[in-house]
């Protein structure tokens, strides 16, 4: 443990750079060097990591390092602290490395921006903040984590404040957010309570001793918070309108970690939702009810940004439902693929905004691959990727996922593989749009269109190469989770046995699963086994109608558009959830709160305290009548008091 | 003999009817007059109790109720000159600046 | 024959000793009556009559306690020195505001000093009566000096007609109701001697305890009638508001303060000494009273324009605070009584004296809307009459908290929880107008500019009594020993 | 005894007859004419019941002194044009009024007066006098307040005199 | 209960109250440019000596430490008797700061300098007073004294309605103190007459052993006291209006102290006085506590006015004190006195922000804002940590009491701690929304404004000197917050020692 204890330097290297750029960074470091701090801040961490990784992976075990006590609650002392096992080394590699290329995209990226500065300090801050979440041994680092990547999410949603849309896209991610936030630290109250410790280690040791109903409740609320955090229905509506943020943010948080942040989390206390089946069948509903309906959405959307968000929130939702059927390994691998090629084709995306000024429209793009080779090359591995087509990385996590499901449950299968026909059609509609099909770009435009320049593109190939070989590696990442996420293989200090035996039963839907792990052995099974080719011809199909739609046009979409428009018309409207939530809880509560206001606190309330006053006032004017000024009054008065005062005692005596 | 509570009795009487007089005249003067009568109104219960209890410090009192009358008739008296020859008229409308 | 001898012999030389404060303020009233006649020098009669003052202040301080003289008229205890030293403070304190408001206001002027003297003594006289004898005639002695003085507003200046009218008008009302008033005492008078025999407190309370039959009871409730109206509690208060705004602003201040303590003081005497055995009965009146004086005096202090008008009825609603506390007839009761009525006098002062000084200046009315601003003008006035206003309002740490507070103990104490919710009330309705004084003179802009016209003797005196306000308000302790001693000793009467 | 009922009777009769015209009569000369009724009256009250130095006193300073200066004022202020009386008050007045006397008659009547108590019995009266008796007892014992009832009177007429009089230099200005 | 005393060695505590009443009366004969410099220097040392306190401050032990004992009245056995333990501590040491603070932020005030500072010095004398005396009469005596500056405060350096508003504060306020006296008085009465003992000390009153119905009696005298100090739903209404009118720097005041001293009242008298009506009104005061988190906060969404925003958020933060007060747990009760002094830095910093806006653009109106962070970078640093703060991010202060206390209510009653946790989702909101509409949203402001904006100054050296102490403040204890904690863990168990037997 002791060759450990440089992990503090993977959360505080990006906070340092994050406070050296804040403090410093207009007055000093100005623009090619806070991006360069914060670059640095962040490859730091990502070397740490990734040497605590090959540690981890050659010696194996878990390490709980405490920095210091953050606050006691009697007995308990919450802590800061490090967990350093299989599970958290992976996240925080996913997180630093994918994150020091998209530093260093960003750093060409926001080339010109007046807050350039701050731009890097957000980033490096939620970088910090995201290690945080990932490394925590406690619910209330997690949730700390949790908040802080919310709030720098937030911040960069907003980064260009001064749009209305982004603002308010800002806004909207926060509090809806936040109502998952609430639902979470009930959650970790209830843990609280129930434990005696906020832990994980103590509360896996202790799950035994709790009644399952309220492990099912504490792993339920916990998981409104992942809801949140990971756009799953029905708090998804914040991550298309997120895309008002810079691209890299949206390839970083939005894409590639902070949205995973609620898988990470139920990976993290698997133990606790994989002794509760009723928590892991929501988990897997979620999960599946998000991947198609996100799907579904994402078929008719024209932002190039919203369409990718589109993807990832389904994208998420195979993850969940990965983790629902119980499989966690593959839950993560998915999350580790996706990661790479969610923010491959973020950039992609990023780097052709920049090519066009910002024209976010895909109906305004077209014949981009003739001015940007590279960008659209790795798009295309990118989407590939996405639409899980082999041997790119998606297939070797996502297509695990489907065909697991078929040996758990019909519905969720169908689901799911309805999702990646239609994932593939999507990504290939904006892959055809935006790079190939009919010159649709303003001339204006189209004089200044240039490949980005290498610190652009140089993150994209990498990345790209990420997105092709990482597949291959199955085998090894599943092996590297399991002293982290399968109970048979767990150490006893990690779980005790007790609670082992509790899991193997959540567990035991996923037992009669039979994917390979071997990556190529997978590949060759889904090749021949009828599951998997209907899965690639879905795939293939979904490119395919693609093609022909908005390629060659053979059948017009306008027709298309006609024909399905009730379909065309709830998907695009995102099956209404905004506008539902819109009217209830935006413009309805704030007309209930004004009328609130004006009724309770305006009429009521002061409407008595002034009311008093008011009375006290005509009293004072009723009762000044009596001053008339006339003697007669004064002493009539006075011989009325007299006959009171003297009757009082009469009728008394 | 008469009893003694019949002179208090009509001492309360005449008591009530000189606060009835301050209530009703409507002139000051008569107002003043008003009190004069309800002190003297006193003096008779006095002189009565007196008489019963064998003492004479009633008679004593009555002395003081009469120099206060007489003072309190002074002074009212100079008050209505002051009054009429401010505003020329002595009916209690007059004295009805200072209210409310 | 026989008899009246041994009458005479039985009742000796009176003890003319003990008189020595009241001696020397009847002297200083026939000097400055004569210097009124021979010299119009005005320096000349103020000073004689606060040195005079003074004298009687000092002599006060000789007097041996417990001495009972005239012949069982006359008593000279503890509790009638204490009163007599406030009267006297308080009265050199009103004389020495005299001179210069006069003068600008073109009045009258020695009367003011010698009938104020005579007033003085009448209450003297009033605090230190045993007996109904003296009661009546020091209570007379002071109350016509009193309607007199309210009535003198006499000026040569001729745009002050109006004033002088009023000051009539307000003397006349208070003449006919005070007259009232005489009589219901004077018929008290007359009903308590039939039914005891006796105008001697004591021996009044030995009857009452042998029989309290209904003569005795009736004769007291209208002597609490009458000495209510002396003492201007609802619904026997009309005259109060009148008076206290047409008389001179000075002759307010005398009234609101000297009259209305000798009045108190005389009350607790009557009823601790004469009725001490019936004390449910009073206190049961007095306790109707009170709030009654509370409720009309702050609802109507509340629409008043005159601030002048407003603190009259204020004292009417300090009328009430303070006899709230005989509603509680025991030792700390009578304490808080005393302790309220003592440190009323200088809050009322103070108070009463900002609008005399201001009051000298050129079109000044003391309405709300002359004290706009003030603050600006004269951070000094604002700022004591700010102090006087928060302790006329009970706001620690001005000492009228501990007067209320001293009521509520009493009050709670003996179980009256209605009175000091009703007290507690009313406090607050008064906030309303305390503190528009307040917000007059410090959040408004001013309205005229006028400049102020105030010496060092006067900026001294609101000073002074701006900090005896606040010391109270943090030290209390003395006052508070000396009201729970005079209580003590006024129930024990060991003072006779 | 049948003497002294007729002379209470009528007496007191004719006082309130009187006091009932004080506060009625329209014509202040009538008032102040009836007031001097009921003090006469209510002085021969005190002569039958043997106060005669109070009767006495009450002719001389009300009846005459207290009168006459009632008498002045009259004849100085021209006359009372208008109603006598308030009706409006009078409607409440007078019921308030007798309500209070029905009380203070109550009192009267069953309140338990005392009897007997002083040294000065009717034996003692007759063998010294009645003026005497009073006479002594005023400027013994009653000596003090004596002197300041004289005080009252004293300030009074200076009060009455400063109140009252006319300036002459106001007249001029005015 | 027992009390331990550690007298101090050298009074420092008088000194604190009674240095500014001294500073206040010198300044009343100086001229107008000592004003400042004194007032500032005055409230340093004070500042200073609180802080030195607060590490002398021996937290192992429940003891009334640097205690101060003089007999004053000894007719009703009132002394003056000063002393602190961690609660009163740190309440005098947020006294101390946040007059400070106001004191170096309010250097650029132009109208009638002299008064201004006297009044705010008498206020500081008063207000620190409040937390640390132990004799019922000198605490009501600061309690009430207190309002007097703060009336003028109002009332003279105020805006437009600033007299209804002083007056509505006043007379409110003054309503439920006067209870509070009869209570107090009540109290003391019973104690004479059930063990013959005259004295109005905290310690002696502290152990009556009331009946229950007369518990109850009492609870509800001093608490309705204290719930318009607070203020607690419905007793809230004066509060957004003397806010609203209050100049910046008595904002500061009223929501960093004074509100403070309502929720102070409550731990301090009401549970350990009266232990049964305490539990007995366990259920009220929650749901209290929770219509103020919820009711309150619609009330602040509903506001376009910046101020009654921070205001209304106020009230909805005392809920939270409120909920741990009443939770009767020693979380609750931690929870409860970190939420007061985060609360106290929070709504300060907001409420300098208010102040800062208005100063630059002479509006409080939402409408009239907006799109100002670009051009005030540094401000809008300051003004998002103390929203986030304000909305209990982790990290800041705010978090740290409102979790504490949550856990405290979800051990008593789990239902009122899961719709106090609303507060999360409509505190942002509101919270959220004011910054946005002041910083945000530059497109749909008026280019008038922006071209004020553009041309505005970011934080002067005084100002920025005075938002730096909260924000460096809110980190600290967000942070750790274990340091706080320790401190008050012992006072907090001794003022629940009636209900958790410790």
């Amino acid at each position: 443990m002791e060759n450990l204890s440089y992990l503090w330097i993977v959360p505080f290297a990006p906070l340092i750079a994050a406070i050296i750029t804040g403090l410093l960074g207009y007055k000093l470091l100005r623009e090619p060097l806070s991006g360069i701090v914060a670059v640095i801040g962040v490859a730091i961490a990502a070397v740490a990591s990734v040497s605590g990784f090959i540690h981890v992976m050659q010696t194996g075990g878990h390490y709980d390092l405490k920095l210091f006590t953050w606050m006691p609650l009697g007995n308990y002392e919450i802590s800061v602290s490090i967990l350093w096992d299989p599970l958290s080394a992976l996240m925080s590699c996913v997180v630093t490395v994918i994150s020091t290329f998209i530093f260093i995209f960003a750093t060409g990226y926001m080339r010109g921006d007046e807050s350039y500065p701050r731009f890097f300090t957000y980033l490096s801050m939620f970088v910090f903040m995201m290690l945080m979440l990932t490394l925590s041994d406690n619910l209330v680092q997690l949730f700390f984590g949790w908040e802080g990547v919310g709030l720098m999410s937030y911040l960069l949603i907003g980064y260009f404040h001064f749009k209305k849309s982004a603002a308010n896209a800002a806004f909207e991610s926060f509090i809806v957010n936040r109502v998952g936030d609430w639902s979470f630290l009930i959650g970790i109250l209830l843990a609280f309570v129930t434990f005696g410790t906020l832990d994980y280690l103590d509360i896996f040791a202790k799950i035994p001793e709790a009644e399952g109903f309220v492990i099912t409740l504490i792993a339920l609320l916990l998981f409104g918070g992942a809801v949140g955090k990971s756009a799953q229905i029905p708090l998804h509506i914040w991550l298309p309108n997120a895309m008002e943020g810079p691209t890299p943010v949206s390839a970083l948080i939005h894409a590639a970690t902070m949205v995973a942040a609620g898988v990470y989390m139920v990976a993290r206390l698997m133990p606790l939702f994989a002794s509760s089946s009723v928590a892991l069948d929501v988990v897997l509903y979620i999960g599946t009810a998000s991947a198609f309906v996100a799907a579904t959405m994402g078929l008719v959307q024209n932002d190039i940004k919203r369409i990718i968000a589109y993807s990832t929130m389904s994208q998420l939702g195979y993850m969940f439902a990965a983790e629902g059927l119980g499989l966690f390994g593959d839950g993560m691998f998915h999350l580790a693929s996706h990661a790479t090629f969610k923010a491959l084709l973020f950039l992609a995306a990023g780097s052709v905004l920049i090519g066009i000024h910002h024209i976010l429209d895909v109906w305004k793009m077209g014949q981009l691959r003739k001015y940007m080779p590279i960008t659209a090359a790795t798009f295309l591995v990118g989407a590939l990727a996405l639409a899980g087509i082999p041997p790119f990385a998606g297939f070797f996590s996502k297509d695990p996922i489907i065909e697991a499901a078929f040996h758990i449950n019909w519905v969720v299968w169908a689901l799911l593989w309805a999702g990646a026909g239609l994932t593939a059609f999507y990504i290939f509609r904006l892959y055809f749009l935006a790079f190939e099909n009919g010159d649709r770009l303003d001339p204006h435009v189209k004089s200044h269109v240039h490949e980005s320049p290498p610190n652009m593109t140089v993150p994209l190939i990498v990345l790209a190469t990420g997105a092709v070989v990482l597949g291959f590696f199955r085998e090894f990442f599943l092996n590297f989770l399991r002293p982290s996420l399968d109970p048979r293989v767990m150490s006893e200090d990690f779980v005790p046995e007790k609670t082992k035996i509790l899991m193997e039963e959540g567990l035991s839907r996923a037992h009669h699963v039979h994917v390979p792990e071997d990556a190529v052995h997978f590949l060759i099974e889904s090749l021949t086994s009828p599951l998997g080719i209907l899965a690639l011809l879905t795939a293939l199909g979904g490119i395919f109608f693609a093609y022909i739609v908005y390629q060659k046009k053979v059948i017009s979409y306008e027709w298309l558009g006609e024909t399905f428009k009730p379909l065309y018309k709830l998907f695009y409207n995102r099956w209404y959830f905004d506008n539902i939530y819109y009217a209830i809880f935006v413009y309805g509560y704030y007309k209930f709160s004004v009328f609130l206001w004006k009724l309770g606190d305006r009429f009521i309330i002061d409407g008595i305290v002034d009311g008093s006053a008011k009375v006290s006032l005509a009293a004072g004017g009723a009762l000044r009548l009596t001053q008339s000024g006339r003697i007669a009054a004064y002493v009539l008065q006075m011989s009325i008091g007299i006959l009171v005062f003297l009757s009082i005692f009469l009728i008394v005596k | 003999m008469i009893p003694y509570e019949y002179y208090i009795a009509l001492s309360g009487l005449l008591m009530v009817l000189g606060l009835i007089g301050i209530i009703i005249r409507r002139n000051i003067i008569a107002m003043l007059i008003s009190t004069e009568l309800m002190l003297n109104a006193v003096n008779i219960a006095f002189v009565a109790f007196d008489m019963k209890l064998h003492d004479v410090a009633g008679q004593v009192f009555v002395f003081f109720i009469l120099t206060i009358a007489a003072a309190e008739a002074a002074v009212g008296l100079g008050l209505i000159m002051a009054i009429y020859r401010l505003r020329k008229d002595v009916s209690v409308d007059t004295l009805t600046e200072l209210k409310l | 024959m026989s008899i009246i001898e041994q009458l005479v012999s039985a009742v000796g030389v009176p003890n003319f000793g003990v008189l020595i404060p009241e001696i020397i303020v009847l002297i200083t009233a026939f000097i400055v009556f004569f210097e009124e006649l021979f010299s119009k020098n005005r320096i000349l009669i103020s000073a004689t009559t606060v040195i005079g003052l003074l004298l009687s202040l000092l002599s006060i301080f000789t007097i041996k306690q417990g001495d009972l003289t005239l012949y069982g008229l006359y008593v000279v205890d503890g509790f009638s020195l204490l009163f007599k030293l406030f009267l006297l403070i308080s009265t050199i304190i009103i004389v020495a505001t005299y001179r210069r408001y006069f003068e600008s206001k073109d009045i009258y002027f020695g009367e003011f000093y010698y009938l104020t003297l005579f007033a003085l003594l009448g209450m003297m006289i009033m605090v230190s009566s045993p007996n109904l004898f003296t009661f009546y005639v020091g209570l007379e002695l002071s109350s016509i000096t009193t309607y007199i003085l309210v009535g003198m507003f006499k000026t040569k200046n001729k745009k002050l007609k109006d004033f002088d009218y009023k000051s009539k008008e307000g003397a006349f009302k208070y003449l006919i109701i005070g007259g009232a008033g005489t009589a219901v005492i004077s018929y008290a008078i007359a009903l308590l001697y039939g039914a005891s025999g006796t105008f001697d407190f004591m021996e009044i309370s030995r009857a009452a305890l042998n029989d309290a039959n209904i003569g005795l009871i009736a004769g007291m409730v209208l002597l609490v009638l009458g000495l209510a109206l002396k003492a201007a509690a609802v619904p026997f208060h009309h005259w109060a508001p009148d008076a206290y705004e047409g008389a001179p602003t000075p002759i307010t201040t005398f009234m609101a303060v000297a009259v209305k303590i000798a009045t108190f003081a005389l009350i607790l005497r009557v009823m601790v000494e004469a009725f001490p055995f019936i004390s449910k009965d009073w206190a049961l009146v007095w306790s109707i009273l009170a709030a009654l004086s509370m409720t009309v005096g702050n609802f109507i202090a509340l629409r008043q324009k005159s601030i002048k008008r407003m603190l009259a009825y204020s004292s009417i609603a300090h009328t009430g605070y303070i006899t709230a506390a005989l509603a509680a007839p025991t030792g700390m009761g009578f304490a808080a009584f005393i302790f309220y009525t003592l440190v009323y006098i200088f809050m009322s002062i103070g108070a009463f004296a900002v609008l005399t000084f201001l009051e000298k200046t050129e079109g000044w009315n003391n309405t709300f809307d002359d004290f706009k601003g003030l603050a600006k003008r004269s951070p000094l006035i604002a700022i004591v009459m700010l102090v006087f206003m928060f302790s006329l309002l009970g706001i620690p740490p001005t000492v009228g908290f501990f007067g209320k507070l001293g009521v509520f103990l009493a009050l709670i104490g003996s179980d009256i929880w209605w009175l000091a919710v009703v007290l507690v009330v009313m406090s607050i309705i008064s906030a309303g107008y305390y503190l528009r004084v307040v917000s007059v003179m410090y959040m408004y802009e001013p309205v005229k500019n006028i400049s102020f016209n105030i010496n060092g003797v006067e900026k001294s005196i609101l000073i002074l009594m701006a900090v005896i306000v606040l010391i109270l308000g943090i030290y209390p302790t003395v006052f508070w020993g000396i009201s729970t001693q005079m209580s003590s000793l006024l129930i024990a009467g060991i003072g006779r | 005894m049948e003497l002294t009922q007729i002379a209470f009777w009528t007496f007191s009769t004719l006082a309130v007859l009187s006091a009932i015209g004080t506060i009625f009569f329209r014509n202040l000369v009538y008032t102040v004419l009836s007031l001097i009724s009921t003090l006469i009256m209510v002085s021969g009250l005190f002569f039958t019941m043997g106060a005669e130095l109070v009767g006495a006193l009450q002719l001389l300073i009300y009846a005459v002194a207290i009168v006459v200066f009632y008498v002045l004022v009259i004849s100085t202020v021209p006359e009372f044009k208008g109603k006598a009386v308030d009706p409006k008050y009078m409607l409440l007045s007078i019921p308030v009024g007798f309500l209070i006397f029905l009380e203070l008659a109550y009192v009267s009547i069953y309140g338990v007066w005392q009897s007997n108590t002083g040294i000065f019995s009717p034996e003692v009266i007759e063998k010294i006098g009645n003026a005497k008796a009073v006479g002594t007892m005023l400027f013994t014992k009653y000596l003090f307040p004596f002197e300041v009832a004289s005080l009252i009177l004293l300030v009074a007429m200076i009060g009455a005199i400063i109140i009252g009089r006319k300036e002459e230099k106001q007249e001029a200005q005015g | 209960m027992e009390f331990q005393f550690e007298p101090a060695s050298f009074p420092w505590l008088t000194v604190s109250i009674v240095l500014p009443l001294i500073a206040a009366g010198i300044l009343f004969f100086l001229s107008e440019r000592f004003a400042k410099p004194i007032s500032i220097v005055i409230s340093a040392i004070v500042f200073v000596i609180s802080t030195w306190m607060l590490f002398a401050y021996d937290y192992s032990h429940y003891a009334i430490q640097f205690y101060e004992k003089y007999n004053w009245i000894p007719q009703f056995g009132v002394s003056y008797e000063v002393g602190v333990d961690a609660l009163s501590l740190t309440m005098f040491w947020l006294t101390a700061l946040s007059f400070l603070i106001s004191f170096i932020w309010s250097v650029n005030i132009k109208k009638r300098v002299k008064e201004y500072f006297i009044a705010f010095l008498v206020l500081e004398a008063a207000c620190i007073g409040v937390f640390v005396a132990w004799d019922m009469v000198w605490f009501y005596i600061f309690w009430e004294a207190m309002l007097i500056p703060m009336f003028l405060i109002i009332g003279v350096w105020g805006y437009a309605e600033r007299i209804y508003a002083a007056t509505k504060f006043f007379i409110y306020t003054f309503f439920g103190s006067l209870f509070l006296l009869l209570g107090v008085v009540g109290m003391y009465v019973y104690q004479y007459f059930h063990t013959g003992k005259l004295s109005t000390s905290y310690f002696d009153l502290a152990n009556l052993g009331l009946p229950f119905n007369l518990e109850i009696i009492f609870f509800l005298l001093l608490a309705l006291g204290f719930a318009i100090k607070v203020p607690m739903w419905p007793f809230h209404t004066w509060l957004p209006a003397a806010h609203v009118q209050a100049p910046t720097a008595g904002s500061v005041i009223l929501a960093a102290v004074l509100l403070k001293m309502g929720t102070y009242g409550f731990v301090r008298f009401s549970l350990p006085w009266f232990p049964e009506a305490s539990k007995y009104f366990i259920p009220v005061m929650f749901t209290l506590g929770v219509i103020a988190i919820i009711y309150t906060a619609a009330m602040a969404l509903a506001q376009q006015h910046i101020k009654r925003i921070i205001a209304y958020s106020s009230v909805s933060h005392m809920g939270f004190v409120t909920l741990g007060t009443f939770a009767l747990n020693v979380e609750g009760m931690n929870g409860a006195i970190i939420t007061m002094i985060s609360h106290g830095l929070t709504s300060a910093a907001l409420f300098l922000a208010a102040g800062w806006i208005y100063e630059r653009s002479h509006s409080y109106m939402l409408k009239d804002l907006g799109g100002m962070a670009k051009y005030v970078p540094v401000f809008a640093t300051f003004f998002m940590i103390s929203a986030m703060a304000s909305v209990g991010l982790p990290g800041l202060s705010g978090f740290v009491g409102e979790f504490l206390a949550l856990l405290g209510t979800f051990k008593t009653n789990v239902w009122f701690a899961v719709l106090a946790g609303i507060a999360l989702v409509v505190g942002a909101g509101y919270t959220l929304r004011l910054y946005h509409k002041t910083m945000f949203m530059e497109e749909l402001v008026d280019s008038k404004i922006i071209h004020k904006w553009r041309n505005t100054r970011d934080m002067t050296a005084s100002e920025f000197l005075s938002f730096l102490p909260l924000i460096i403040l809110m980190f600290v204890i967000g942070v750790y917050p274990k340091w706080w904690v320790d401190l008050i863990n012992t006072t907090s168990l001794s003022i629940l020692s009636k209900f958790i037997g410790g």
